[in-house]
């Protein structure tokens, strides 16, 4: 992603004296359609847009031209509110904060006693030390990944002989890991999908097991008798939702024949 | 480009111990681009060479119903049993969050939990819970790849003591968890993910009402 | 009866292969009775000969951070990968600058990460690191709000492939700001530095076991 504005910028090289004012917008910038997200995207924030800049021009980050970098960076920051994109208020902040070293460089600075000090000191100690961890997040993905890289090997140990004490599990920590696993699901998506009654969830994991895919099983036969009128209305739902999914397949030879049920997969 | 027998050995090595499943040929051989397939016959030699290559090891090939499998020798099973033995171990969280979501939102393929989950699932999940025979695969969704879904089995609702799946509890019973477990440990709980897991409930109660 | 180093090489092969999880050498040795149980040495010399007869195999034995690994080597990847459809995944920037932060500054706090980065952290990134078991809050910062203190997992050790923190690559030097330019004020500095020294502190006091 970084890319596409880096080859953009090195495929018009310009020309610049350090030190220099640039008067112009910066026409080495490729603005996509979808501008907010690719800058987004491709700028982690203020430092680093202002570490990009840095490393466009050749600057020497210890010794910052402020004037030429201010102005570069409140261009891109126009360009993005000309494109009427809404800029996180931190972009905006540096703005501020830069338009105020620049203005503290033009003043006199007291040199007595060793209380002199550059106004760009504190930027440039933040720009350095946000590059350390630029870099290391780089190598960081470099390192190899279990499952992207390397893969944990496993062998198969069934063994007949051995009698092994499964773990225990209670009910409350299936519940909170259920739970758990919906709280974050809401994290990721903003939609509620409608659930079925978990009594026709079930229903439908007994039909499934029940009925088989070379085999015909009779429809009405699905129908327990000691459930009574609710456990009808449970396999019939169980039975429409496993029709929508695909799952089953109904038939019927001939007209007002028995209806079958077949599983919709070769095999079970 | 052909590769030699030594080289598609160490490749199906590699992908039958990172399964650590069965794969049968046709995965064998769909694990090599077109211009380094080998022959089905170079397959088969290659198979057997590793299989030569396990004699004086703790390790063989075997050909079972779905495939190719390697495996731990039946003869080091007093050591290898030691392993579960030594400590009463403890399903991680990975595990048990899996487990809830087929039984409350079964028949559900892996991708699906996978969707909720928001990471993959290991296989050795799968293969742990199948083995404690919890859940069980009750057919196939009719979607390119044909994933299996699974559902919870009758072990699992006699291990939990539930006559049904309509006994499962629901979202809005759980109790506040700092009151239930107040000497837990700090570390161990990641205490501002059980608070805000709580906080959540409330929101996430939304689709237990349909639930239960 | 004392066993040869083959023999013992063989359980612990066996063992690691049928475990599919790092095995520490406290959990390896006491795979054996008491007495065929190798000394320390015999052990180490053990995983050594299983380790060199790796090299031309498609495995290799690694230790990371919970213990003993055998795993694929990544020259292999390119073949495994073709078992799942689904890709591993990348992730974003944002996220491994969080991550890089909190495992070369643990512990630490958000609004510190935010400080260093420039820029809020969307709680999905945190959510994302503390769900893969990356991340953990180990403490909080006594300062008003009582924000928390995130620090690394052993899992996430394990699954970078290091053993500790210090086989993190090596963060990058400082330049001497000061040196250069004689004209920046040393004071300036500091902060920083003191900041760190604290949360050093406070990792030694809350819970430096799980870092290591």
């Amino acid at each position: 992603m970084n890319d596409m504005l880096t080859d953009a910028a090195a495929q018009t090289p310009i020309a610049k004296v350090r030190g220099e004012p640039v008067t112009e917008l910066p026409h080495d910038l490729y603005i996509p359609p979808d501008a907010l997200e690719v800058f987004l995207e491709t700028f982690q924030g203020p430092l680093d847009l202002l570490l990009y800049l840095i490393k466009r021009e050749n600057l020497d980050i210890l010794d910052i031209p402020i004037a030429r970098v201010t102005q570069q960076y409140i261009e891109y920051i126009g360009l993005m509110i000309e494109l009427r994109l809404e800029l996180a208020a931190e972009y905006l902040l540096m703005a501020a904060m830069l338009a105020e070293i620049k203005s503290r460089m033009l003043l006199p600075r007291p040199v007595e006693a060793g209380e002199e000090q550059d106004p760009r000191a504190e930027l440039v100690r933040r720009l350095l030390e946000y590059e350390r961890f630029k870099q290391a997040a780089e190598k960081f993905d470099a390192l190899p990944q279990l499952g992207r890289d390397v893969f944990q090997a496993l062998a198969e140990a069934r063994f007949k002989s051995v009698t092994r004490p499964p773990p225990a599990v209670t009910l409350d920590e299936l519940l909170r890991a259920f739970n758990d696993a919906l709280a974050r699901a809401a994290m990721y998506t903003h939609h509620h999908i409608q659930r079925d009654p978990l009594s026709v969830r079930e229903r439908m994991s007994q039909i499934l097991s029940r009925i088989r895919a070379d085999h015909f099983t009779e429809f009405g036969a699905l129908f327990p008798h000691e459930e009574g009128r609710r456990g009808v209305v449970v396999t019939f739902l169980a039975l429409l939702e496993l029709i929508k999914e695909s799952l089953i397949e109904l038939v019927q030879h001939d007209l007002y024949g028995v209806i079958h049920v077949r599983s919709a997969s070769a095999d079970t | 480009m052909t590769m030699d027998t030594t080289a598609i050995k160490n490749i199906l090595e590699a992908a039958l111990l990172a399964a650590g499943e069965p794969l049968s040929e046709e995965r064998l051989s769909g694990l090599f681009n077109e211009t380094e397939r080998p022959a089905r016959g170079q397959l088969r030699e290659a198979l057997q060479q590793l299989r030569d290559d396990y004699t004086s090891r703790s390790l063989e090939l075997r050909e079972v119903a779905s495939g190719w499998r390697i495996q731990v020798r039946q003869e080091f099973a007093p050591w290898v049993a030691r392993l579960w033995e030594e400590r009463a171990p403890r399903y991680s969280r990975a595990l048990l969050e899996t487990l809830a979501l087929i039984a409350y939102r079964q028949p559900i393929t892996r991708a699906e939990i996978e969707e909720i989950r928001g990471v993959t699932i290991a296989s050795s999940i799968m293969k742990t819970l199948q083995e404690r025979e919890w859940i069980h695969i009750v057919g196939h969704r009719e979607v390119p790849g044909r994933p299996a879904l699974y559902a919870t089995t009758r072990e699992f609702l006699d291990y939990f003591n539930l006559r049904g799946l309509e006994e499962l509890p629901a979202l809005a019973e759980l109790p506040a968890q700092d009151a239930a477990h107040p000497e837990l440990d700090l570390a161990e709980m990641l205490p501002a993910q059980q608070v805000e897991a709580a906080a959540d409930a409330d929101s996430a109660s939304i689709d237990s009402g349909n639930v239960d």
